[in-house]
């Protein structure tokens, strides 16, 4: 019972560590999520996931500092995301319809490399400060705090990740997403079309990255390349998770974030991101594909 | 009817070796000597890469791992322990073989994005303890590396040298070193994918299952071809490393891991010198655009997007499909 | 005598659905076996489990005697067992004689010195290999092929490539998985010749097919599967008595 | 081939003399200023001000007349903070543009990529990155303007044991900035003996959330003082996340942060805080009798109106490092490469933005560590504290 007296100190670090890592896990989770949605309905692993944050975070900065009402500024830049997403289907993806899989992702990335360039050329290098959403005053949990954007991040990240379950369950266009994900002849043959199908899931896609990246710029600042390892580590989450799979990225997301976390705080901060990505060789090599990606039987 | 087994076969070396070799009579100046230089030993790294990617079909993003092991461990034994760079080099790859072989036969069961991502933790990995190992590293701001010597005589790209009686400079000396390094490495590369194991290899990626039920151990052939791509990358990381002098952790980072994947892709997976072609561009093109400045960025971008959606198959083998239709069409006519 | 495969009891279900459930048959040496029934029996199914690309969850595959079931599909082409596939398994990047030398490959000794500096020894067996890929195709009859890419060759001749391939390995049982599929009449009495032709070599054939009239022809003894059980099994004649095989047929 | 080796040999020397022989010929030709510079990437906060710089001081000159009666020519590259990018174009502003003397290098590890090569070409070279290795040991050709890491944290240490601060909780950044300023400081630390830091931690450049770290630092026995070595967006995250903590010991961060740009990131969170830096943030407080004053103001003033932005620490490191060259080109009255460089070593009393420069064979900084004053964070900007 020695240590007994110093319960209450470890108690608060270990606290304080977990807040931090759900919080960086939740927008990982964001991204994931991300990920999955355009995954799922074309299996292009997307790299340009993460400008979606930047155009977001970017964007909103921007307007507002322009004089535009922040409500109205980040109405914005989720529709500027979005249509984005979409330009990024109809001008970069369906041309190379036919073209492998890495063939896709090097044309994610020359588009992820582009959008950059632009935001550089818009709105420059620096980076820019969004103030929090409700106030700068921190919260107490037994002797750890928590951002109050911490809260704002959790909370918009579940709305979304509920409003995507009703999407996917409860309305005709999400349900044709998901037919067009297993099989994308047969949704042909119900009449589904899809390259719409496809443009849905990028904008889907894109509106989500861009709320993540406005939620979060408080927390990270934002600057045009805020978005290259922000997505790298969304795709990390999603591959722990299982592509394809909605609760798997936003397990693999929170799993990522608070092993992060817990890895500066006990083990060693110089190699936290190394611990991260042993746990992704970990993860894969008991489970090929992710906690819960799905299992293919090989048809031949 | 029968038999056109060797005749072309190294059709692409010979002229590979011409343009190598004819270069000097057209550029005339140290820096683009330097930067050949520079682009014959990526190549290399990336010749062997495109075995695994093009030939194997199977996706490497943390590639760059390996040439900075072969670089730094290079780097390392000479500098702080004495050692010469030809020991270096072997020891050097011999090792990196080895931690490829051990990391491949795990992940390389791996799938698809799966493997990518396994692929791009290693890289990340070795990256970071290159980062923060300073005492031997220097850590981020790198560390310096000597002259490459081979028995005691230096190969320095400011030296001066005689060849065949000639004098030629250090600059021109360590071009034609690194030509001749890349034309052997074509060569071995070439040998191996027209054999027994490079069908193997290549069958792996055209259909495992056809592989392995005529008797194709894929396991083992993905984790041969692995390590084999990984030592290439080894052995050009440490003569790259001798001939810049100087290496940071970059050279091992997830950027470098996706230049070399894209040359791959751009150039045309599958095509030796097609990827030796990506690996030139991909060089030269910042080279080009840095005259853009601000606007590099964008236009490197839409460059690499455009190519890829309107030559998906990369650079090389679209032309070489088009001049084919040509003259299929042409031969027609005159039928 | 020993049979040549033995399958005991042998079993696989997909998460609770059986898709093959306690079948037993025997195949003799040099015979031609084939196995029918209406789709969704478990015929590929079947087959997938011989030959080691599924693992079963029950039962037992002898081959010569030795057990089968946990091995991969390389082990079994060590021991003579190839095959070729219902949806085919070409290899699209290589060449069409490269995909016949690829079932020579365990014939090949291939040592990575030999390869990487390509001394003599690697080009005496690659001749060798490329003459022995050529003579099979012709005998499978897509000769006209040899300099072709496989990528430019009409679906009938990648068919009787792939068993070229499988036969290139010089198994002492071959396995087809509809081979006729989408061959027009013609080309499925050239198929038939070539089985015959197979058979007298004195290679065991196993076959997957719809073709009754094909499959009636050349059989020695039929195997028959419905919902994943054995149904019947018997010589062609039997079969064709059988009154559950005709109610499946004609009342499935 | 080998005759094709001689004959291009022998070509390539007579068009090198003909272009010397050219050059000599037309004393107006310009003097041709190289740089690389990290305008892009990581870095860009560092080689942003330096371009800006650079662009209007050699517009200003030329208008002026130029040096020696010869305008100036910048060529400039972005090597986006990759070391062997900044090699190649070392390599083609020496070879290709041939270049009189090199102002560049925005990160120590863009500088010291290029060293080799500079050295062998012999040619001077004025770099703008901080770490202590670039000039220690001396190279013959190499100098640099910004103070080193390790005056920098010598003038923090011993801020902090004045203040009676002797237990230190250290948080520094992976990039090369910070990994030498964590190295530069435990070397000091030992060094005085009286100081102990009693935590170390690190975090990477990208990271976006540096709490777990100082909460380790929070806990560590007997710490008395924070200080953070870093640049970028990331030591703005660690002041925040400090602020979050409610951790109330006396905070120190490093020259790396001092801008305004930061304080607009950090916000209220910096309050308190002290760092060394150069006047160029405090012009107003300097005394007239600083020396530094008027030069300092009028660079402050010059670069605002011109770029409509706030000056920065680093963009006077290419100031400085211009006028440091143009000096020596003008003393040498000529831009042959070992004069102008014999002449960089001799510059004595140059008053710049960053401090007075005093070089000489033995010291190619030729700044001290009192040329950083230690400012305070008091209600939203900078006070000079000493």
């Amino acid at each position: 019972m020695a240590a007994a007296r110093a319960d209450p100190i470890m108690f608060s670090e270990f606290l304080q560590y977990l807040f931090t890592g759900i919080t960086i896990g939740a927008i990982y989770a964001l991204i994931a999520l991300g990920f999955t949605l355009i995954y799922n309905a074309s299996h292009v692993i997307n790299f340009a996931q993460g400008e979606f944050l930047m155009i977001g975070g970017m964007a909103t900065v921007s307007l507002t500092a322009m004089g535009v009402p922040m409500l109205l500024a980040i109405v914005l830049a989720v529709a500027l995301a979005g249509l984005m997403g979409i330009a990024l289907q109809r001008l970069a993806i369906a041309p190379a319809k036919d073209a492998n899989v890495v063939t896709l992702i090097i044309i994610t990335i020359g588009a992820s490399i582009f959008i950059r360039g632009l935001a550089q050329l818009v709105w420059g290098k620096k980076y820019h400060v969004m103030p929090n959403f409700s106030g700068d005053e921190p919260i107490e949990v037994f002797g750890a705090v928590l951002n109050s954007q911490s809260l704002w991040v959790l909370g918009v990240g579940a709305v979304l990740v509920a409003v995507l379950v009703y999407f996917f369950t409860r309305t005709m266009t999400g349900k044709a997403i998901l037919a067009t994900s297993m099989n994308k002849d047969a949704a042909r043959l119900v009449g589904i079309r899809t390259q719409m199908v496809l443009m849905l899931a990028f904008m889907v896609s894109a509106l989500l990255g861009s709320i993540a990246g406005i939620v979060v710029a408080p927390i990270t600042f934002t600057s045009y390349d805020i978005g290259i390892i922000l997505g790298l580590k969304g795709f990390v989450a999603a591959a722990i998770g299982g592509l394809g799979s909605g609760v798997g990225a936003v397990v693999g997301g929170l799993a990522l974030g608070v092993v992060e976390a817990m890895a500066a705080g006990y083990l060693s901060s110089d190699y936290k991101d190394a611990v991260a990505f042993s746990m992704i060789l970990l993860v894969l090599f008991f489970m090929p594909r992710g906690l819960f990606g799905a299992k293919v039987v090989e048809r031949v | 009817m029968i038999v056109k087994l060797s005749e072309f076969r190294l059709k692409g070396l010979v002229f590979l070796a011409i343009v190598v070799f004819a270069l000097p009579l057209f550029i005339s100046n140290p820096f683009h000597y330097s930067l050949a230089t520079q682009i014959a030993l990526i190549a290399g790294a990336v010749v062997g890469l495109n075995l695994l990617v093009g030939f194997a079909g199977q996706i490497s993003l943390g590639h760059a791992g390996f040439f900075g092991l072969g670089a730094y461990f290079s780097a390392i034994m000479t500098s702080h322990y004495g050692w010469s760079a030809i020991p270096a080099l072997i020891v050097g790859a011999f090792g990196v073989g080895i931690i490829a072989w051990v990391v491949g036969r795990p992940i390389l069961r791996l799938k698809g994005h799966y493997l990518s991502m396994a692929t791009l933790a290693v890289g990340f990995i070795i990256a970071i303890i290159l980062n923060n190992e300073r005492e031997m590293t220097g850590g981020p701001d790198g560390m310096p590396v000597p002259a490459f010597d081979v028995f005691g005589w230096e190969l320095s790209p400011f030296g001066q040298y005689s060849l065949f009686g000639m004098d030629i400079s250090g600059d021109l000396a360590w071009y034609l070193f690194a030509g001749v390094v890349l034309l052997v490495a074509v060569w071995l590369a070439q040998n191996l994918i027209d054999s027994p194991i490079g069908r193997a290899l290549r069958s792996v990626h055209g259909s495992e299952v056809a592989a392995s039920v005529v008797g194709v151990n894929t396991t083992k052939y993905k984790s041969l071809v692995f390590v084999i791509s990984a030592v290439y990358a080894s052995v050009m990381g440490a003569l790259y490393a001798h001939f810049q002098g100087f290496i940071t952790p970059a050279v091992a980072g997830f950027e470098f891991s996706i230049l070399l994947i894209t040359m791959v892709v751009l150039g045309g997976m599958g095509s030796t010198i097609g990827v030796i072609i990506g690996a030139v561009v991909l060089e030269l093109l910042p080279q080009v655009l840095a005259d853009f400045q601000e606007f590099e960025m964008v236009l490197f971008g839409l460059i690499l997007m455009l190519t890829m959606i309107f030559m998906p198959k990369g650079l090389l083998p679209t032309v070489a499909n088009f001049l084919a239709k040509r003259r299929s069409k042409s031969a027609g006519g005159d039928a | 005598m020993t049979a040549l495969v033995e399958v005991n009891d042998l079993s696989k279900a997909f998460g609770g659905v059986h898709a093959v459930e306690g079948v037993s048959f025997a195949v003799d040496a040099g015979q031609v076996y084939s196995v029918i029934g209406p789709n969704g029996a478990g015929k590929t199914t079947l087959f997938n489990l011989i030959t080691g690309l599924y693992t079963p969850t029950g039962g037992d595959v002898k081959l010569n005697g030795e057990s089968i079931a946990k091995l991969e599909p390389s082990q079994l082409a060590e021991r003579g067992m190839c095959r070729t596939f219902q949806q085919m398994q070409i290899c699209m990047n290589m060449s069409a004689i490269e995909n016949v030398m690829l079932g020579r490959h365990l014939t090949l000794k291939s040592n990575l010195l030999t390869t990487l500096f390509r001394l003599p020894a690697l080009t005496r067996g690659e001749k060798a290999a490329h003459a022995k890929s050529a003579e099979l195709m012709e005998f499978v009859g897509c000769g006209e092929y040899i300099n072709a890419e496989a990528s430019a060759m009409p679906y009938g001749a990648l068919k009787r490539l792939e068993i070229a391939r499988a036969l290139a390995a010089e198994p002492k049982i071959i396995l087809l998985d509809e081979p006729a599929a989408g061959l027009n009449a013609v080309e499925t009495t050239a198929l038939e010749d070539l089985i015959r032709k197979i058979a007298e070599q004195g290679i065991t054939v196993m076959l997957v097919e719809h073709d009754m009239k094909l499959v009636m022809n050349i059989s020695d003894r039929l195997l028959v599967l419905n919902y994943g059980r054995v149904l019947a099994e018997g010589s062609p004649e039997q079969i064709r008595a059988n009154p559950d095989v005709i109610a499946a047929y004609l009342g499935g | 081939m080998n005759g094709t080796l001689a004959r291009y040999t022998k070509k390539f020397l007579a068009i090198t003399a003909a272009g010397l022989l050219a050059m000599s010929a037309q004393a107006a030709d310009p003097i041709r200023i190289g740089s690389f510079l990290s305008v892009t990437g990581p870095a860009s906060f560092l080689g942003d001000p330096e371009l800006k710089t650079l662009e209007m001081y050699v517009e200003k000159i030329n208008e002026e007349g130029g040096v020696l009666g010869r305008q100036l020519e910048l060529i400039h590259y972005d090597d986006a903070g990759n070391a062997s990018k900044a090699r190649n174009f070392a390599s083609r502003l020496i070879r290709s543009d041939r270049v009189d003397i090199i102002v560049g290098g925005s990160t120590t590890g863009a500088t010291m990529a290029a060293v080799p090569l500079i050295e062998q070409a012999q040619i001077p070279f004025i770099s703008l990155a901080g770490a202590t290795v670039i000039t220690t040991p001396v190279k013959k050709w190499v100098f640099k303007t910004p103070q080193s890491d390790r005056m920098a944290a010598e003038r923090i240490l011993t801020d902090m044991e004045s203040r009676g601060l002797t237990k230190i909780g250290l948080i520094s950044g992976t990039g090369g900035f910070g990994s030498s300023g964590r190295e530069q400081t435990l070397a000091v630390a030992k060094e005085m003996g009286n100081i102990e830091v009693v935590a170390d931690e690190t975090y990477g450049g990208s990271d976006t959330d540096m709490t777990a770290q100082l909460t380790n630092i929070r806990g560590a026995d007997g710490v008395q003082t924070i200080l953070n070595f870093g640049f970028g967006q990331g030591p703005a995250i660690v002041t925040r996340n400090y602020a979050q903590l409610s951790i109330d010991l006396p905070f120190y961060q490093s020259h790396g942060v001092a801008s305004d740009g930061f304080l607009e990131l950090a916000g209220d969170s910096a309050e308190g805080l002290r760092l060394p830096a150069s006047p160029l943030l405090v012009p107003a407080s300097l005394p007239d009798s600083d020396p530094q004053k008027p030069i300092v103001e009028a660079y402050k003033s010059e670069y605002e109106a011109r770029w409509n932005a706030k000056v920065s620490t680093f963009g006077a490191y290419a100031y400085d490092g211009l006028m440091l060259a143009v000096e020596a080109i003008e003393k040498a009255g000529t831009t042959d490469k070992a004069a102008v460089r014999d002449a960089l070593e001799n510059i004595q009393g140059h008053v710049g933005v960053t401090g007075t420069y005093n070089m000489s064979a033995d010291d190619h900084n030729g700044l001290t560590a009192d040329s950083f004053r230690i400012l305070e964070v008091q209600n939203g900007s900078w006070k000079l504290v000493n």
